[in-house]
């Protein structure tokens, strides 16, 4: 057996980009980055000749000027002398606040859904299989403008609670009139209020910040309370009652802040044209609202269907073996499991939620693509700037939303072999 | 060029209202007329000699300065006001008026208003992406009074808005109004209040930096304005293409010795075409589309010939 | 006969039977649907004894066993655990439940807890033991049965055999008067159905009362003290190992051996 | 044997007892309402709850759908032929615009003696399907389903033949080009050839011959321009152009997710990511608004085919992410076996990887599909007549149906439920199939 | 100690050794991350040996054979194989592997294809040998492990040995010099484990060289001509198959000897 000499001191040859698996895939990427970057140039350059013949510019400068038309739905101050940039953080705002609101009411729905499609109750199960089946199958648009011509369509206009006869009246107790503008809800107010702040970009009620930070409070409390509970579970295998004390801490201060800052609801009255005094939420948002969240639970309720199937039979059994309740059994081992499954695809229905309340745009309500991507961009010309930029921040918000899941994922991935 | 590409397309795009009774708006087979539509029409027969190798395309008060800008129209020709920033910053040129108009509001009978001074915080329906959108504001600011604007795309919705009592006024231009008005079932249940709030001379608009695509449409619609002027109607039209006393006529129709159309790159009776393509004069399209004897009955007011007392003045076609 | 596997010599000292009755169940009948899975069954179990029920597939024999801790519900006959008659009271239940323990064919194990925490769940939650006070019990039976050193794991992490002597030690901290056991190898490999079965034959060697279905007949033979079979919801058969095996008297019984030794 | 068995009596059974029939309780009506209905209070009370749910709408909604008139011209025609049958005040659907303008909400303004032709293309797109879906019918056929693009374009816009068939002529091409570069045996010239010599064709000589051949030989099929397509005709024009096209490039993505080569996996993930994260709504209005911004000054395309190229990507980012899954599934021996024969990378793809991905992707896709084809309704806001809100809006902005809203929104709901419906059970019952025959 | 199983009289007439290396190994090193899995392996295949390679999990067995056909990367020493050197040249590699066959564990074949396409894919792609011809060779092949029956079935249709012996044919279609097995039987039910080391025996018989993981003793000693020991990545102990199993010199190979055939 001859022993082998030394590998031979290869010299680099030009064919070793292409043959050499330590160089081919190099010769690869710096092909791919060569066309990548030609091809971005290409629309760099296209873009700019574009401009350049209809002489324009590229510059967000616009951001900075009046934006000289109003918005009916706004959380934070908005005039038509403000800028166009501050319309465009008003229609954030009411992107976030409606994906906010669908997300919750969606969730509730799709679990409550979810969880009565597992019953053994055959009516119910029928009657949840064709909302599911409904919902899903048919697109969102049209849920959404249905629900906008029920509010239009069906609900009274605002005159109609007018006169000696009205047609119309406000329910619970003359505190909501439900109208085809607007659900006019009573505003909360303060006599003795704090005041706001001025954080720069909007005011900030300190009504609310304390409301908040008692809130706060008494929820860290509960948790010390529930930890004591369970120390003293662990010490002496009972636990102790802490229901009451856990209401008692949660309702008791916010009460007592909400007496002492002279807390009452202005109701809405009818004055002129419309309802004044209470706050008015816009019927555009209600029926994006309504349409996502009735769209959007369909989802949701397979995915908590899944979920809950996806834990074995067996599970159940184990639990009820040893000796667990079924309510026990179900908080202690069907819903950890059951949750690993479902949140995941549960928070990218929150993700299409947002995106889907782009479809704002069908029932003119002011969201970013009605204010940055609709008036502004529309009254300023600035289409480039105005999508470019409205990407950019849809994109940040999906990100930061699946950053959030993939954090959720990885925390909770089961371990295994 | 754009006149080379209608050329070579053989079809010309022209943005219109998405559905403005009487202005632009089309029947159960996709065919559109209108008064809007009249100028489309008149610059396809002018440059294609064909007036119904049109594309319209839809455009909302949104949509349409972005179909304009990128292309996707050749020209625009939709109840769109002629203002500075439109002109300087979004980079149009407006070829012309055909139609002198205001802001207007419209209400409810039922509301007992009867000025557009006493509609103090109510809501307003309003078009996004209009000059009616800023007209508003500032009337309102002005006038010290708050409203609630709910807006719309199209003035479809707007109308449905409007009906279903979702707003108590509903503004826009006043031919707008009066258009809008003449659909509903029962219009005389609505009035259009008497203050007109703003300026809107309305015109169809084209990109900036083609000259020659400009000249062309601005002087196909100057030669409706111009036919009417001259008393030039479809019903003689063809009488008179073969040779008049009156050389502001021939230059006109092609019939004498002058080659207009050449200047503009158009053949010689370019201007013909786009008379007998757009249905007529200025005159009979008005009162064929939007004039009083239509359901929306508009008057001519100010869209009269100057010599009648109006504000339309075409330049010589010299 | 006699599986190699079972040679070493088995401590039967506290393997005696007492005069006390664990189980009993009189003329109990259960349908699936218009399916009569169990038909007539009669079964006087003792404290102390280890039964083994076999029989073909579809016979019954989990159902049976599901009746004594109630995973199913019997329709007619009476089941009385450990004096604790089984009816539709959730008191009795329970009371029988925590009695009871139950080893499945596929563990079972919470997957998201700890093994610790699976040992622990049941008696913090039910007994209302200590945290400290499970833990150590726990950590005692884990003991017994040989993988003290996996209770900061997961079930995820350790082997099939691991995992089901995981699952015995759970139902163990319940402290159980009786287990039950339906078919716990048979989702396992060879080599890890021995430690399983050793850690079975500890318990029994405990004075453990035990019901088990098994087709292991090497266990049956070692620890048995009565085997059962059944066939079409009924119990076909009953005798103590030896006899069965070598004496079987029913057609069915000896039909059913002839497959299950033959292989 | 040494313990006791005191208790041990052996036990024989003699007779086998028969089956016996179930208490009442276990059979028949009243086991199936006490265990469905009123097993418990709770279940009970939802019982009531339903039912209560079920007569609502039904009292609500039935009388509406029972005064429904079919025959009439307006809308207070329909108002009126309703109160003179049923009473002043009585609700009823006006059914009669659909009736009138069924065919709006299915074509559009598609010329209405060329119907068939859209029609026409959607069996034979099933068609051109089946030799895809079903593995049984000959492989030949495939080639068949690739024709359908060029055959589709003609049924549906029309116009010269020539154009689809030097377009797909390009395949040709960087066919030939390829079998070409193979002779000459250079490294990476085949590659180059099958993907450039097409693009040069398209972009500079397709036009120009496909202009020359109809000069010379015409043949020409009736044109329908784009602006009169609508209506489910447009949803599913581009619902199928899309998820057709962005298959090829779903593929690449996908692979690209995978590679080991970094920049490669970035720019793939980076796209993905992209597209996933923006609304479709900011991709059509980049079609609609920007495109024209991003192409060389003067182009100027159909904005339906600007559309079905934004949706193209869109679902392509969707589509690679079905397919990734897809490829994750093959079990690592397959690569390996495919390696260790000697096949290199593209040929393994090509050979092992791909026909067995896409098929467990199948599911997936349709999946896709769907919610593509709800997507579609989107068009609107770019200008484009989808069935839901554009045909609704244009057939209400005529006078005499001034006013009508459930009747369209219930009759291409109905539509698109049909649709999704029958493809989501579809979907259901591939992957039921596909676990059963375990690849 | 000889397995029945091949008590028949194997024809070792070809089964002689050449003096033409196969393959050389030397010095070669591979890490995984930071984890050293082959540590100087030095190795020396003449044409026409039989090696079988035995060691417990985990020891490198498979990294090394995976090494020879470079579906692993090895990162310093040298591995030639027929003359051809591995290095990242792609295309010395697949010179290398259109001459190496490799079967695995798992079988590997291509489950949408049928079995006479899992056979002439290669020979077509990669030899470009003409399809009528390609097949002709597969049904050789076929015949040869005894399944020329099964060629237009899919895998999914054959038992577990059928498909191995599949693999093995569809191996041979590509006509490799060697041949390289990763423990071909052990996911194999007994009874099937014979029809695929006969398959093997006869190629054995007809002077292939093969590398083979197995833990089949028997095959091992009917066949082999050397065995080799290996333990944490390295070559503890080779030697002809009488002496390593009747004589083992390390510690190691002793107590693994003991383990393997104890079981
Ligand atoms: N929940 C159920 N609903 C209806 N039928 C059932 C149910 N569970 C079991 N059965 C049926 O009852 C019969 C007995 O089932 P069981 O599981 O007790 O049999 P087994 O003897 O344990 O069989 P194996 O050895 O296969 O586990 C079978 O025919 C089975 O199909
Ligand atoms: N791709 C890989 N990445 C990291 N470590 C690996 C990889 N493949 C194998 N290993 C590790 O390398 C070591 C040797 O693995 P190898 O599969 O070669 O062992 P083996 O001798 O074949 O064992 P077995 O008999 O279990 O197949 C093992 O510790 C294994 O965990
Ligand atoms: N209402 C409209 O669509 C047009 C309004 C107004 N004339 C404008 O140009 O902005
Ligand atoms: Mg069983
Ligand atoms: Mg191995």
């Amino acid at each position: 057996m001859a022993t082998v000499s030394d590998a031979p001191k290869a010299s680099f040859r030009l064919s070793m980009l292409i043959y050499d698996t330590r160089y081919r895939s190099i010769t690869i990427q710096v092909v791919v980055l060569l066309l990548f970057m030609a091809g971005a140039a290409w629309l760099v350059d296209n873009t700019v000749r574009n401009l350049a013949a209809l002489g324009k510019d590229f510059s967000f400068g616009f951001l900075w000027n009046r934006a000289g038309y109003d918005i009916n739905q706004m959380l934070v101050q908005y005039s038509n002398d403000s800028t166009h940039g501050r319309a465009m953080l008003i229609g954030l705002l009411n992107t976030l606040l409606v994906a906010f609101m669908s997300c919750v009411a969606a969730t509730v729905l799709g679990v409550i859904i979810g969880v009565l499609r597992l019953s053994p109750n055959w009516i119910i199960g029928r009657l949840t299989t064709v909302y599911v089946e409904m919902f899903r199958n048919i697109p969102v648009l049209l849920w959404i403008l249905v629900a906008y011509a029920v509010f239009t369509e069906v609900l009274p206009a605002p005159n109609a609670f007018r006169g000696d006869n009205p047609t119309a009246s406000m329910i619970l107790f003359d505190s909501v009139a439900l109208t085809n503008r607007y659900t006019a809800i009573p505003d909360p107010m303060f006599a003795r209020s704090l005041g706001n702040i001025d954080v720069g970009l909007f005011l900030v009620s300190l009504d609310l910040v304390a409301i908040i930070a008692v809130i706060t409070g008494s929820v860290l409390v509960n948790r010390k309370i529930l930890a004591s509970a369970t120390a003293v579970q662990n010490a002496t295998g009972v636990r102790p009652v802490t229901w009451w004390k856990s209401i008692l801490v949660l309702v008791a201060p916010v009460v007592l802040l909400l007496l002492a800052l002279g807390f009452h609801a202005e109701r809405p009255v009818l004055r002129g044209f419309n309802f004044t005094g209470g706050l008015d939420v816009s019927n555009s948002l209600m029926a994006l609202w309504l349409g996502l969240t009735l769209y959007t639970a369909a989802f949701i309720a397979e995915i908590v269907r899944a979920g809950i199937g996806a834990v074995s039979r067996g599970q159940t059994e184990a639990a009820f073996a040893l000796g667990l309740r079924p309510n026990r059994t179900m908080s202690l081992v069907i819903l950890p499991q059951a949750l690993r499954v479902i949140v995941p695809p549960l928070i990218s229905q929150y993700l299409n939620i947002t995106k889907n309340s782009s479809l704002a745009i069908a029932v003119g309500y002011m969201d970013l693509r009605g204010t940055l991507g609709g008036i502004t961009l529309n009254q300023t010309g600035r289409e480039l700037e105005c999508v470019l930029l409205m990407m950019l921040i849809y994109l940040t918000i999906s990100l930061l939303i699946s950053g959030a899941m993939n954090v959720y994922n990885n925390s909770v991935k089961l371990k295994e072999r | 060029a754009t006149l080379d590409d209608v050329k070579a397309r053989g079809e010309l795009n022209c943005g219109v209202n998405t559905g403005l009774v009487g202005f632009a708006a089309p029947d159960a087979n996709g065919n559109w007329s209108g008064f809007d539509v009249a100028i489309c029409k008149a610059v396809a027969a002018a440059v294609l000699g064909d007036a119904s190798k049109v594309k319209y395309v839809p455009t909302t008060g949104q949509t349409r300065f972005t179909a304009l800008a990128s292309g996707e129209v050749d020209i625009l020709s939709r109840n769109t006001t002629w203002t500075f920033s439109r002109d300087a910053d979004l980079k149009f040129t407006f070829i012309g008026v055909n139609y002198y108009d205001g802001q207007g509001f419209m209400v409810n009978k039922s509301l007992g208003v009867t000025s557009a001074k006493e509609l103090d915080g109510a809501t307003v329906c309003i078009q996004t992406g209009t000059t009616t959108e800023l007209n508003l504001a500032d009337f309102f600011k002005t006038n010290n009074m708050t409203y609630s604007p709910v807006t719309i795309e199209t003035n479809a919705e707007g109308e449905q808005q409007f009906l279903a009592g979702a707003c108590d006024a509903y503004t826009t231009d006043a031919s707008g109004l009066a258009a809008t008005r003449a659909a509903f079932a029962n219009p005389d249940d609505y009035v259009i209040l008497p203050e007109i709030i703003s300026k809107e001379p309305l015109g169809p608009l084209v990109r900036h930096g083609d000259d020659q695509w400009a000249d062309i449409t601005r002087w196909a619609m100057n030669a409706l304005i111009a036919a009417e002027e001259y008393g030039v109607t479809s019903a003689n039209i063809e009488e008179l293409s073969k040779g008049t006393e009156n050389p502001e006529i021939n230059r006109l129709l092609g019939a004498g010795e002058d080659n207009l159309g050449a200047m503009i790159g158009l053949e010689k009776d370019w201007a013909k075409k786009a008379i007998i393509g757009a249905g007529g004069n200025y005159g009979e399209i008005f009162a064929a589309t939007i004039g009083e004897s239509t359901p929306i009955g508009l008057a001519r007011g100010l869209n009269a010939q100057w010599t009648q007392g109006g504000l339309l003045y075409t330049p010589p076609f010299r | 006969m006699s599986d190699p596997q079972f040679a070493r010599e088995i401590d039967r000292s506290h393997m005696q039977v007492s005069d006390e009755i664990a189980i009993q169940i009189t003329n109990m009948n259960k349908w699936f649907g218009s399916f009569h899975v169990l038909r007539d069954i009669n079964l006087t179990v003792m404290r102390g004894e280890r039964i083994v029920i076999a029989g073909p597939s579809g016979s019954g024999k989990s159902t049976l066993i599901r009746c004594i801790n109630r995973l199913e519900e019997h329709q007619s006959g009476r089941i009385i655990v450990d004096g604790t008659e089984l009816t539709s009271d959730l008191k009795n239940i329970d009371k029988v439940r925590s009695e009871v323990g139950m080893v499945f064919q596929h563990f079972n194990l919470f997957p998201h807890l700890t093994i610790l925490e699976n040992l622990t769940l049941a008696p913090i939650w039910v007994r209302k033991v200590p945290k400290r006070e499970a833990e150590e019990t726990a950590m005692y039976f884990l003991e017994k049965v040989k993988i003290p050193e996996q209770a900061l794991k997961y079930p995820g992490q350790l082997s099939g055999g691991q995992q089901q002597r995981v699952a015995i030690a759970r139902s163990l901290c319940m402290k159980p008067r009786i287990m039950l056991f339906d078919e716990p190898t048979s989702a396992l490999d060879p080599e890890m159905i021995k430690e399983v079965l050793d850690t079975m034959i500890g318990l029994a060697e405990e004075g453990m009362t035990m019901i088990c279905v098994t087709h292991e007949m090497g266990f049956a033979q070692a620890v048995a003290n009565r085997v059962i079979f059944m066939d079409q919801g009924q119990i076909v058969e009953q005798n103590e190992p030896y006899e069965f095996f070598n004496n079987p008297k029913s057609e069915r019984t000896k039909l059913f051996l002839s497959q299950i030794l033959g292989h | 044997m040494s313990d006791t068995h005191a208790q041990t009596v052996a036990y024989v059974r003699e007779t086998m007892l028969p089956q016996a029939t179930p208490p009442v309780s276990e059979v028949g009506a009243i086991k199936w309402l006490r265990e469905n209905l009123f097993s418990g209070v709770l279940n009970t009370i939802l019982t009531l709850v339903g039912i209560a749910a079920v007569i609502w709408v039904v009292q609500a909604a039935l009388p509406w759908f029972l005064h429904g008139v079919w025959r009439a011209n307006s809308l207070s025609e329909c108002r009126q032929i309703i109160a003179e049958s049923w009473g002043e005040g009585a609700h009823g659907a006006c059914w009669a615009v659909i009736r009138e303008r069924w065919n709006q909400f299915l074509f559009g303004f598609y010329p209405r003696d060329l119907y068939w032709r859209p029609v026409l293309a959607l069996a034979l797109l099933f068609v051109a399907l089946a030799p895809i879906l079903f593995a049984e019918l000959p492989r030949k056929l495939i080639w068949a389903s690739a024709l359908y693009p060029a055959v589709a374009y003609i049924l549906l816009w029309g116009g010269s033949l020539w154009v689809p068939i030097s377009v797909m002529a390009g395949f040709g091409v960087g066919w030939l080009g390829l079998a070409i570069a193979r002779r000459t045996g250079l490294p990476l010239l085949a590659p180059l050839a099958a993907v450039l010599l097409p693009l040069l064709w398209w972009l500079l000589l397709a036009g120009p011959a496909a202009g020359m051949l109809e000069r010379a030989v015409p043949l020409w099929v009736q044109e329908v321009r784009s602006d009169k397509f609508g209506g489910f005709v447009l949803s599913i024009t581009i619902g199928v152009a899309a998820i057709v096209l962005s298959l090829p490039l779903g593929v690449v993505l996908a692979l690209g997710r995978r590679s080991d080569m970094l920049l490669v996996k970035a720019l793939s993930v980076g796209f993905i990511e992209f597209i996933r994260g923006v609304p479709l709504i900011t991709l059509l209005f980049t079609a609609s608004l920007l495109l024209n911004y991003f192409l060389p000054p003067g182009t100027n395309f159909d904005i339906i085919l600007r559309v079905i190229i934004m949706v193209t990507l869109f679902a392509a980012a969707y589509i690679a992410e079905v397919i990734r899954g897809g490829l994750a599934a093959l079990p690592r021996g397959q690569y390996e076996a495919a390696d260790s024969l000697g096949l290199d990378y593209w040929k393994s793809m090509q050979l092992i990887v791909l026909p067995q991905a896409l098929k467990i992707s199948i599911p997936g896709i349709v999946s896709t599909f769907i919610g593509l084809f709800k997507d579609t309704t989107l068009v609107i806001f770019v200008g484009l007549l989808d069935p839901l809100k554009g045909i609704t809006d244009a057939v209400r902005a005529a006078i005499e149906w001034k006013g009508v809203y459930w009747e369209p929104f219930i009759f291409v709901g109905a539509i698109f439920f049909i649709f999704n419906f029958g493809m989501s059970r579809y979907s259901m019952y591939l992957e039921r199939k596909l676990k059963r025959d375990h690849r």
